[in-house]
């Protein structure tokens, strides 16, 4: 029976998910960038939302929570879901609007790879793509019902599906993209007050993402959005000391950056975890995100540009092993057993990490053939995409 | 007539402003520039990636005066409150000028100063 | 008997709709203006939404919803409403909240088109005046209980009411005040930035406007909420195709445009169409919105600075006769006839262009009179709105 | 029983409330603050926003609401909470998060009175101190059962515990801080832009604030909503007249200070007051407000940078006293005796000066010991704390 | 060859291009400056404090041109079109110019401009 | 002493001071300006309305040299690195310079260069 209560609230978490894309990852990606890509990479995110939204209720929903094994399929177009169609307690079509904001949020995570050089329509094309590709089968195995490639993991609102997945999938397409001009030359931000605005709206959107994500106004939702907050604000200031300590200078874009990962490391654990867990779990995420943008990257040769992977991806995994660790009491199943729970959170790590590898590099060549190219001329990307492609001025002083 | 161009640190604008306008010199134009010089600009690392900032923020200030005495004297000063001891603290250059015009009174050069 | 989720859900949709004024619009429309103007253009959205707030528990509210069949009376500041009164099965003064953002953001659509030269003075009586004049009225025989100017239309959130209204008034008093000093010199837009985080918002907020007019949290408002989001992007899409198309630089402003178009469209449908129906009124919405702005527009001599009646006048025109024919076939009625909907629909649009034409300009007039004047001096409009009306600086650098 | 709807109402007011302070009032005091300080002074909210949400649930919660008179025990790190307590008809832990961000908010409140030359690390430790020593004992007496120091006060949403508590605290702070280099120099804001979107935005997360502080969706809260806006509105409309009658030009910092000042002006009276008095409460509010930064002021010799003490201090007091007067008939207690609560007020009011001045005082010392100092360096401080501090540049063209 | 610099009030700039194109001088650069000088800024109040605003935003053009005949018509032009009789009008400067080349086609001189 | 101002494309900042760099001229001042010249700017469309942008985004690099032979040079690489053969690529100015001071060391003319 629907439920007014969860109902009412499963709209708002909806909204506040939606918020995280245009506007959220928007600003956090926008406010990084040098000043003359600003508007281009604003509109990455933009245009994943919008396309996203799309693809979503055309197809991906289908597949992702259509029925079937390896693939869903029967709900084309949404077809055979009316007003009166409920999903649990709350109404089909918004279960099917929350989880097109979630498929909408994780290309967009992927956009940040890729700016500064890749090609706007060739941008678009791979997010529809990559969405109906990679991202609607990845979920049909945690949630949508799939049984064989469903390995019992713990991914309460998207660890896997979205973060690790997403990650993945931006260091693939940075790879085959290769490097900008100047990748090495560093980069002065345009303006940390877009990126921690941007982070503040995607802290904010996390409470729909992560509290809705139980679908319902309960304790479990109430629990998930206190451990939320605390591994947001735990993250933040495990960033900020870790610079303080390595460079002598807290930076805004530090502690953003730090509530960031402390949000990607507890979303697998928010329906399962206490404080004490999510203090450590965001207190580790966010040291794990520093380490992983300041020593690991330079390991490798790949130009991450905003680091997609290096946050999303490798605090992705630390969470989603973190899941099965720290489990509040009064959450716990009398039978749980640590070990095996492991096995399966890394049976869905490896499954995510190589079928994201494999299907976004499939994706991303033929979108740059569809779009002519994968990236922009030599002089373009000197100008500025803001310009070049847009014709646009971030501000006209 | 004297054009003196002086690139200074941002910082130093407001006390070289008041020293002139007490030695009677009021009249200046300013704008923001970019230096780069033997004050190399520093390092910065950001998202982990460290790289030389090569081009330092400054200040140039251009003051025409009607005579040597003027001359002397403001450069006097800018020296002397421009002045840090730290390498960057810039340059005075100083250049000849052929006309001077008022614009709102159409006076010329001394009268126009 | 109060429902506590549908109450929630309206207490949070009043919410919404209230950023859509002084954050979404202001930024929206202060993005698109000349830097010397932003200020003031964010100002008109910001000072609309106070006066709007009180004038409307004052009287606008007894207007539009009080007895009576030509006006309403008989509810002046609220007069007998407490806090058990219920509107349905939510109080009726979160209701009167809820419908006061309604009345503020219908003048400050309208504020577009009078920028970088309308009087603040007298923008902010023409505020309370309209308001009273204009809205309250036209709201009343649309949803409050007007009998012989109701025509039986088919209008969810307001595609008449506000969206309509508004773009008409706004080209009313855009003819009268004259154009812009410079006004066929084109302008560099502020910042795209600051327009796109402005549309996003708008399309945020407008999920407590279409859904939140179902005043409920149920079935119909997940579809409105789901159909709403399908129009944005549609319309966003459809924009950013046909400046591809036409120009070859897709704008950020340009696809904000269109979601925004895309919003306005689905507004009176959103209660009724399913999301296939959505797409296409999006889609066309989007196109429509194009067009009129970038054709239609400059057949006629009004300086409609932000184009007010270009994107809410005609798209709203555009969604409302589409709502008569794009029909979920679950939430039709059984003896649902269309072509006499698509008559009462007619009907409403016509009375709303010309009671809305009339009583703008009268209220114009005596606001331009009590407001000493219509426009700034043609120094301060040089000068700059920011400057000489409010002595400050969009940006001190 | 828990109730989902009230539930779902909760989980978005408190999601409204954390917006407030790491982007509200960041924004709103970033804007106003010299272009070489807005980073740090943004800062300062974000941290003191997570540092709060650490230190509640540690141990703040316990002092505010566990068991005892003077001080509350025993709930250290949330102990024996599960997802299944109660508050009310509300998860308790989603009680924890809402209570979590007045907290953060407060201290970030106070940060205004330091900017531009507090020392950064000095105030991380002082925002985890004072939220333990001052805040938290101030809130279990007038919310949390402490017994004998609370006086019958009415304060429904924390005018005199938040309010008057942040507003006394900065100014305690600016004392011994002593004033910035040049104080009296006058700065030029950063950017009105951000300061009018930062007020906007704490005016959205005050309906989280004060209607949320009902603990339910109902008539009530319904009631607290809508005269929460019109206090806004109020507040706004009266500051602008003010200054155009004063200076004759109405800012937008002017509107945006005046809905922050009918805001704090109501936010005691919000669960009695009708919409009458909340007129008045906000305008008589926005002209305190008005008064206190243009005039009182002066006659002090404190450097109280962004008025924390003139806005929030001021009206605070003045919202509480009219709490007291202004009571709609309808939330009127039978035996309501106006003369005793006067009394109940103005002895809460004192209590929380003296005790948030003298606590202040001590754990802003406590805070300078352990952080190296109060002030940065006089080098520090010419060059910009956004340099200095954190080396970084608010924005780069 | 001679180099104008007039600092002139920011709205007079269009006015002046349009006029000097019209006669036929079509190079020139401009930049944003602030200036300093007898129009003494302006009082503002903010949060209460009042202060004074003592630079100005004005614009600096730079004109090179390549005989006396040009010289006397940039200047002509430049005094009439930003002329308003108040105070802070601006001035014009005029300097010698050694030498002046195209950059794309290394044309020197008079052929440059 | 002479002073070169180029003005110059954005884009080619970094090459001319790499340039410069390597030939021994460690000393320059840059600002952003704007450019009117044969360069026309472009039509741009803005909500259906189109408009002439006129003036063109440039870079000014402002250098004084001590010798004729590090004139020759300097010219000579600019001349090279800002060369794109497309119309707007920019002027180089030469102007006499009668003084130069550094203000960390007083030093003078050549030695302050
Ligand atoms: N040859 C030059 N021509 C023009 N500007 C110069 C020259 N040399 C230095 N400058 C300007 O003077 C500033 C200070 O010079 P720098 O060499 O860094 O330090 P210092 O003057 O203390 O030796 C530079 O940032 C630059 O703006
Ligand atoms: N001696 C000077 N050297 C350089 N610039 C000057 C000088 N005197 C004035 N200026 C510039 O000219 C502008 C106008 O000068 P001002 O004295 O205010 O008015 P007016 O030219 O009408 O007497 C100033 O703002 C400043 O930019
Ligand atoms: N006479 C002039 N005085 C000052 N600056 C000039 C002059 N002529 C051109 N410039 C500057 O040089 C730039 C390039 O000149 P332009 O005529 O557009 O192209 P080109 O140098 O290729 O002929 C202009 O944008 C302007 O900044």
């Amino acid at each position: 029976m629907l439920d007014t209560g969860n109902t009412a609230w499963m709209l708002v978490a909806t909204a506040f998910v939606m918020l995280m894309t245009p506007a959220g990852l928007a600003l956090f990606y926008g406010g990084m960038t040098k000043r003359k890509n600003v508007l281009n990479t604003m509109g990455m995110s933009f245009v994943a939302f919008a396309i996203g939204t799309l693809v979503w209720v055309i197809a991906g929903y289908s597949i992702a929570f259509g029925e079937g094994d390896f693939i869903g399929t029967g709900k084309i177009m949404l077809n055979g879901i009316t007003d009166k169609t409920l999903s649990g307690s709350i109404p089909e079509l918004l279960f099917v609007a929350f989880q097109g904001t979630f498929a909408a949020i994780a290309v967009a995570i992927a956009s940040g790879s890729m700016i500064e050089r890749v090609k706007f329509s060739t941008f678009c094309i791979f997010s529809a793509l990559w969405i109906l590709v990679v991202y609607a089968p990845i979920t049909h195995w945690a949630w949508g019902g799939g049984e064989t490639l469903n390995f019992g993991e713990m991914d309460f609102a998207g660890g896997t599906v979205v973060h690790i997945n997403a990650g993945v999938a931006g260091l693939v397409a940075a790879l085959i993209l290769g490097k900008r001009a100047k990748a090495d030359a560093g980069v002065k931000p345009f303006s940390p007050i877009l990126a921690v605005l941007g982070a503040v709206l995607l802290w904010f959107g996390w409470f729909g993402f992560n509290a809705g994500s139980q679908l319902a106004s309960d304790g479990v939702a109430s629990n998930a959005f206190l451990i939320t907050n605390v591994a947001a604000a735990a993250g933040a200031i495990a960033w900020l000391l870790a610079e303080n300590i390595m460079y002598k200078t807290p930076t805004l874009i530090g502690g953003a950056s730090g509530a960031v990962a402390g949000l990607v490391a507890i979303t697998p654990a928010a329906g399962s975890a206490g404080v004490d867990g999510a203090m450590i779990i965001g207190l580790v995420g966010g040291f794990v995100g520093f380490i992983s943008v300041n020593k690991l990257k330079n390991l490798f040769k790949v130009d991450d540009s905003l680091d997609a992977f290096w946050v999303h991806g490798t605090v992705g995994i630390w969470g989603s092993i973190a899941t099965a660790i720290f489990i509040a009491p009064y959450l716990m199943a009398d039978d749980y057993n640590m070990g095996s729970q492991l096995v399966s959170q890394i049976q869905a790590i490896l499954l995510t990490i190589v079928y994201s590898a494999v299907g976004t590099a499939i994706v991303f060549y033929i979108a740059s053939f569809l779009g002519g190219g994968a990236r922009v001329s030599e002089d373009d990307e000197s100008e500025g995409l803001d310009e070049s492609t847009h014709g646009e001025n971030a501000i006209n002083l | 007539m004297k054009k003196i161009e002086a690139i200074i640190k941002p910082a130093k604008l407001e006390a070289i402003k008041d020293a002139l306008a007490e030695a009677g010199i009021e009249g200046m134009t300013v704008s923001e520039v970019k230096g780069y010089g033997k004050q190399q600009g520093h390092q910065e690392v950001y998202r982990g990636v460290s790289y030389q900032v090569e081009f330092v923020p400054k200040v140039k200030i251009e003051i025409v005066v009607s005579n040597e005495e003027f001359l002397k004297q403001a450069i006097e000063i800018i020296k002397d409150k421009a002045h840090t001891d730290k390498v960057g603290d810039g340059k005075i250059f100083v250049l000849d000028v052929l006309k001077t015009i008022r614009i709102r009174t159409g006076e010329e050069d001394t009268e126009a100063l």
